[in-house]
């Protein structure tokens, strides 16, 4: 009770962030996960009667004639009778269905496998590039402000209108092909890039990367110029070539930006939604993301909250063994 | 010199080709809002500008439109209300947990960084059921609560950063000299965070305003830009869809040159360790 | 601080103020069109009513298939800022079974004697009059008229000369140039529903012998189309016609506006459609005009509906957008450059079919679409496949009933 | 103005650990107490529990009249110099002495008066319009001492005000502040690790050593007559020279016996030590006593030792001197004669010899 006396202060500065995160993210993922498990067709039914009976309560309230209430009346009985059907059928319950569904319905699988994909080829591709433009750009180099600049210029652009930038470039007959036409690497017949599989994945890559090439770049650059002067001039007069320096000074000492770049990164990558969703549509490349979308569009609420619980998980695993591995090195380097 | 400059020429091709590539679909976005369809819509495209030149016709369309000023202003509204909001719910709990011990505030950070892993799609469904139950659905201060879903974590992380900056023993002097917790928070913690807060301010007000899924599960009728950009590409063909993303294009690409200075890695990392 | 404070308090009434905002005098209709059937809509037909009745119109483009969720959302939450809809006539039971839409059976003399039969007739459910005729639709088959000069192509008129095309072309330009809407959503199953009639099939069966036909020709066709098939839905196949990287397929009339007129392309032509085994079939689609149950003004709502179907507007609709009329005394003059587009819709009407008006549609839409990717694009056996989907079909249906 | 009392006063931290163990110390009305001892030593922490700034675990303590355990600092009605001053970053140097003031409420020419007054006694007048960051390091802890003075509290506090100057600013500081207090004649509670620091300003010293207080007293009470070995090896440099023996009787003449060295204790120390006969004891004796053979030739209690190490000062020079296994340290005459590696005598000066329990520490000769 003390504690709450000397500390109502802070308490009351905290709990409105928690309240807020608890109320608006943990129990949305908790209701998601229940829904999960009512089967899809219990859902969609139950649905409909639920509101209709309201609907019909609604206009009973309202209605006129007393002729048009008994109709409503006689309606609303019908309707309660379903329900109460509904309640005994064999979808009734806590079931697997949705999950049964979605494992075998091979576009999910391939959702899957895109996702994994995606987030892999995209991390370690960003990762490669972001660090060699930083390198460049922490180095004495005329005019590095400039192409500072112009490699920031994505950082705040709308997914969306990169999307929609990038459609022009990857269409059949968009600006790529058309590149690729003029060096003479391409035939009469052009890439069909949404086409799904690998092709589709590197266009998605791209996009990405294309993206959040900035953000990555500029993370590195922190971390380059956090280094100390001192570390660099060292290993010069142990007369390390560039290279070796590199993997041997430079890489260690940035591990920790690194890590913070890749775990970031990686959850974003998982959750990337409106790219592929406009790039290559949900029919030929799909990811959890999109698939979960399209399900929720199709008003398949059960399957969708199926399917997003799965994507979940694949994060928490991801970020827990990610925090293990962290307190681990934490307990090594202490 | 020239031997220098023979050196670094590689580096220079690399940092050129890079540009080019930032650049170039960039310019495809503004070259297709102000070309002619002759240009366009041909089988082999011109890389630069058509021979048919300049037209400004479908800027002209998206403004004689009608569609475009709602949905600016409601962009605008929510994307400023979140930005408020944001900071007025995170600054407080960041700087207690700022100022926390170890354990704790580990602890905090940790949840504060799983809460921000959580997919949107999981979350977008439940809360779109919530809020129609709620009579939020397609209202600015539906999508607004929704925004703030996505970014107080975000910048709960940024600002923790911010208050750790401020020594304690500035806080201690001051509740030596008189002041209570509250005046001291207003006199001495808030004025020397504002540069933090202000940044943050404005990354919150840029996630808000390109923000898309939620907008998207969560409005009926009354679009934000990303949204109207979105109907625009499902719909009216590529010119307009090109000027609509031009036009959200341009405040953002401002903002960010502005805020470049200002961002430090802590931000972008948003505090993990 | 203190009045950052202030302020923001200020934005929230305000926005909360925004949420609660209601229509009022102002009519709110929604429909799914394309940008310059909006503009005629703003600029030719909604001011005359809005000066009349002294109201305005606020329009909100829904897309066809958010529309169902969105009426869903406003009616469930009793908060209905549409009052008139121009619905896709594709999944119309819905709305009736979920009492969305107002029953209109006591405003049946809004439709004047002049308004086709045929076209009023499905709109009624158990009896029930549920919608107006708004604007009966049909794909017509767009072509290149470059390529399709008459001298070594020839636009093809049954599934035999389709299939001939299709191969030629894709010999000839290393890629095939013929496309149908494979987007594997509403779009496909629309053109599969003509396949399938075409060949005398029932789409809601699945497994019939002319279902069979229709698959196994689309499987053997599929091979020849052109790879933006999988892309080609009714928006992006005025693009690929624009662009030319395909010179044939069917869609609907909005692409001639834009491939015309937005996209200034005059070497594109229109006819009906082709023969199968059964004869020519295409599918009515188009819009009808619902009013939502708990418009917040009917009245308004149904003096514009009857103002939509009215003479002047069907024959204003007809010369500016080339929209058939639902109306024999509709005979509007189609500005030139439509005149065979128009030509080309009229008579894919006249071997227009309806849809079933069935519950479990989202059903058919789902199971047909499975049964495309999997026979047409994959390859895999059409009986087989047939079989296993229709009996999913079929459970699925009679459990929506 | 205010004496400051604390009772019993233990401070034992979340983990367990116990920092300030049981203190008593009586801080008189307008007296400058310095709190000294080596670092770990708590003298921090109990002087951050005067301020409130660390609640007190046990034991209560008073300014003036008042019990002040539970009251915030705010309401304690003390001002603190801290050791990196704390100066508000974004204020100017008039706002941040003014800022305490203006808590107060004090009228504005009141406010205004005092600052120039404060900044005008510390030499600060032409710089109250600057922010910190504008100024030196010396300027700084000015203005850290001026936001104090100006409040007028009953108490000031200063935790190592010092130890961020170089040695030069250092030694003028101290002057100014100990000018102050003499003009002020408030109760002052200051803080230092440094002996030095401690002997030349306080009135009186509070030596502490792992949370416990080894001696209250005035510099030259701790000097002449430390209570224990540590304080008798704190207090001074070069340190006291401690030296392990037994207290030897021979013929009503008591004397320290120690290796090759048998040194007779003066009669009013002998009658002290008496207890200690035939035990061991330690013999405390600092460098200035130890002197050369040649002063008086026919002086008793000469060591013999060889000299290892001739640390040359100008005025005088100090000599490490190997004894029978054990080093001692003698201050002499900067002309002494003595070579490095001779052996040499040396004459200990028994009238100044301390005497310490072995086992307690305690000083047993005074």
């Amino acid at each position: 009770m003390r504690f709450v006396k000397t500390y109502w202060l802070e308490i009351l500065m905290v709990i409105p962030l928690f309240a807020y995160i608890i109320g608006f993210t943990l129990l949305p993922i908790l209701t998601n996960i229940k829904e999960s498990f009512v089967d899809q067709r219990f859902g969609r039914r139950y649905d409909i009667l639920v509101s209709k009976i309201a609907d019909i309560k609604y206009d009973i309230t309202h209605a006129q004639e007393s002729e048009e209430q008994r109709a409503y009346e006689k309606e609303l009985a019908e309707t309660t009778l379903a329900l109460e059907r509904l309640q005994h059928s064999p979808y009734a319950g806590v079931s697997l269905s949705n999950y049964r569904k979605l494992f075998t319905d091979r576009s999910f699988v391939k959702a899957i496998f895109n996702t994994l994909a995606i987030t892999l080829l995209g991390l370690s591709l960003q990762l490669v590039i972001a660090m060699s433009i930083a390198l460049l750009l922490t180095r004495p180099l005329q005019g590095k402000g400039f192409f500072r600049t112009i490699v920031l210029t994505p950082l705040g652009i709308p997914t969306i209108v990169s999307a929609t930038i990038m459609t022009y470039i990857f269409d059949t007959s968009g600006y790529l092909n058309e590149i690729l036409y003029r060096l003479g690497l391409l035939g009469e017949v052009p890439i069909d890039w949404a086409q799904g599989g690998w092709l589709s994945i590197c266009m998605v890559v791209f996009a990405d990367t294309w993206k959040v090439l900035p953000l990555m770049v500029l993370l590195f650059i922190a971390g380059l110029e956090a280094i100390p002067q001192s570390v660099h001039e060292a290993s010069q007069i142990d007369g390390s070539p560039p290279l070796y320096k590199f993997f041997t000074v430079t890489l260690p000492l940035m591990k920790p930006y690194i890590t913070i770049a890749l775990i970031l990164r990686a959850i974003d990558a998982f959750r990337i939604f409106e790219l592929p969703l406009i790039l290559a549509g949900t029919a030929t490349t799909p990811l959890i993301s999109t698939f979960t979308y399209s399900e929720y569009a199709r008003q398949n609420y059960n399957l969708s909250a199926a399917s997003g619980t799965i994507l979940t998980g694949i994060i928490l695993i991801f970020v827990f063994t990610y925090l293990y591995i962290v307190e681990r090195e934490r307990e090594i380097n202490a | 010199m020239p031997k220098k400059l023979l050196k670094s020429l590689p580096f220079y091709l690399y940092l050129a080709v890079v540009s080019v590539i930032i650049l170039y679909p960039i310019f495809l976005m503004v070259k297709i809002s102000a070309s002619h369809p002759a240009d366009i819509m041909k089988p082999h495209k011109n890389l630069l500008w058509g021979p048919a030149g300049i037209t400004l016709e479908h800027w002209y369309n998206v403004f004689t439109s009608g569609l475009l000023l709602p949905s600016l202003f409601k962009s605008l509204l929510v994307a400023t209300m979140v930005m408020l909001l944001a900071i007025l719910i995170a600054a407080p709990a960041a700087y207690v947990i700022a100022r926390l011990g170890s354990p704790f505030k580990y602890l905090f950070i940790i949840s504060l960084f799983i809460s921000r892993t959580f997919p949107e799609v999981a979350i977008a469904l439940p809360v779109s059921v919530v809020f129609l139950h709620w009579n939020l659905l397609d209202t600015s201060f539906g999508l607004i609560l929704a925004h703030l879903i996505k970014v107080l974590p975000y910048v709960g992380w940024i600002l923790i950063g911010t208050f750790e900056a401020i020594p304690l023993s500035l806080e201690q002097a001051s509740s030596v000299d008189g002041a209570s917790k509250i005046r001291t928070l207003r006199k001495v913690i808030f004025p020397l965070s504002l540069p933090g807060i202000a940044v943050a301010a404005m990354l919150v007000w840029l996630e808000s305003w390109n923000e898309f899924t939620y907008a998207l599960y969560l409005t009926v009728s009354e679009n934000t830009l990303p949204l109207q950009t979105y109907y625009y590409l499902n719909r009216g063909g590529i010119f307009n869809s090109a000027a609509y993303a031009t036009i959200i294009t341009l405040p953002v690409i401002v903002l960010t040159f502005i805020l470049q200075r200002y961002i430090t890695s802590g931000m972008l990392a948003g505090g993990v360790k | 601080m203190h009045h950052t404070v202030y302020t923001i308090w200020v934005l929230l009434l305000f926005s909360l103020g925004m949420a609660r905002f209601s229509s009022g005098e102002t009519l709110s209709i929604s429909a799914s069109l394309g940008e310059n059937e909006w503009k005629v809509m703003r600029e030719k037909v909604f001011p005359p009513f809005e000066t009349r009745e002294n109201c305005r119109i606020r329009a909100v483009n829904i897309e066809a298939g958010d529309t169902l969720k969105k009426i869903e959302v406003m009616h469930r939450a009793n908060r209905m800022s549409i009052d008139l809809l121009l619905l896709d006539n594709m999944n119309l039971a819905p709305y009736v079974e979920k009492r969305l839409v107002l029953d209109l059976t006591t405003y049946q003399a809004l439709i004047d004697p002049e308004v086709y039969e045929f076209l009023v007739k499905p709109l009624t459910f158990n009896g029930r009059l549920m919608f107006f005729p708004g604007r009966p639709n049909v794909q017509i088959t767009y072509y290149n008229t470059d390529v399709f000069n008459g001298s070594n192509y020839t636009i093809p008129e049954t599934w035999d000369e389709l299939l001939e095309v299709a191969k030629r072309l894709k010999a000839a330009y290393k890629v095939g140039k013929v496309a149908m809407h494979g987007t594997l959503d509403s779009n496909t199953t629309t053109q599969v529903f003509e396949f399938i009639s075409a060949a005398g099939g029932e789409i809601t069966t699945l497994n019939d012998a002319g279902s069979i036909k229709a698959f196994t020709f689309l499987q053997e066709l599929y091979t020849y189309l052109s790879p933006e098939t999988k892309k080609a839905n009714w928006n992006t196949t005025n693009k690929f016609l624009s662009e030319e990287t395909i010179f044939l397929a069917r869609n609907w009339p909005i692409g001639m506006q834009v491939i015309v007129q937005q996209n200034q392309k005059t070497n594109i032509q229109a006819y009906a459609t082709w023969a199968g085994p059964a004869g020519r079939a295409t599918m009515i689609g188009g819009d009808v005009i619902a009013i939502t149950k708990r418009s917040p003004n009917k009245d308004l709502a149904l003096k514009f509906a009857g103002y939509l179907m009215s003479r002047e507007i069907q024959t204003l609709l007809v010369t500016e957008l080339g929209w058939p009329p639902i109306r024999s005394d509709a005979l509007g003059r189609v500005p030139e450059w439509q005149q065979g587009f128009f030509k080309a819709i009229m008579e894919a009407l006249r071997y227009g079919q309806y849809r079933p008006a069935i519950m479990g549609w989202s059903a058919v839409d789902k199971y047909v679409n499975l049964a495309f990717k999997d026979i047409v694009m994959d390859g895999r056996d059409v009986k087989a496949t047939l079989e296993t989907y229709a009996r999913d079909l079929q459970e699925e249906l009679a459990w929506l009933k | 103005m205010a004496q400051v009392t604390l009772q019993k006063v233990r401070k034992v931290y979340a983990s367990g650990y116990e920092a300030v163990k049981s203190i008593d110390l009586d801080i008189h009305d307008g007296e400058f107490m310095v709190l000294v001892g080596p670092s770990g030593c708590a003298k921090s922490t109990t002087l951050r529990m005067i301020a409130g700034l660390e609640d007190i675990t046990s034991g209560d303590l008073f300014i003036g009249e008042r019990k002040v355990n539970d009251l915030p600092p705010s309401k304690r009605n003390v001002a603190m110099v801290f050791q990196d001053y704390a100066l508000y970053p974004h204020m100017t140097v008039y706002e941040n002495m003014a800022y305490g003031l203006r808590i107060r409420k004090l009228s504005k020419d009141e406010i205004h008066q005092r600052v120039t007054n404060a900044a005008h006694i510390l030499g600060l007048a032409e710089h109250l319009a600057q922010k910190p960051k504008a100024l030196s390091g010396g300027q700084r802890q000015r203005v850290a001492v001026g936001r104090t003075l100006v409040r007028e509290p009953e108490v000031f506090l200063f935790d190592e005000p010092l130890s961020n100057l170089d040695a030069k600013l250092r030694v003028h500081m101290r002057a100014e502040i100990i000018k102050l207090q003499k003009t002020l004649a408030t109760t002052m509670v200051y803080v230092t690790h440094d002996q030095v620091e401690a002997m030349t300003m306080g009135d009186r010293i509070c030596v502490l050593d792992a949370g416990r207080i080894m001696q209250v007293d005035t510099p030259l009470a701790l000097y002449e007559r430390p209570a224990n070995r540590f304080v008798a090896t704190f207090v001074g440099s070069p340190a006291m020279n401690m030296l392990r023996g037994r207290l030897a009787k021979e013929n009503e003449t008591y004397c320290f016996v120690s290796g090759g060295m048998r040194l007779t204790l003066p009669v009013d120390k002998a009658d002290k030590v008496k207890p200690y006969t035939n035990k061991d004891i330690e013999l405390g004796i600092r460098p200035e006593h130890i002197l050369d053979r040649r002063m008086d030739t026919q002086a008793d209690n000469v060591v013999r030792g060889t000299v290892l190490l001739i640390e040359i000062m100008g005025n005088e020079i100090i000599v490490h001197v190997d004894v029978a296994g054990q080093t001692v340290i003698g201050r002499l005459d900067a002309h002494a004669p003595v070579t490095h590696g001779v052996e040499h005598d040396f004459v200990l000066d028994m009238r100044y010899s301390h005497f310490f329990d072995p086992e307690s520490g305690k000083n047993v000769s005074c």
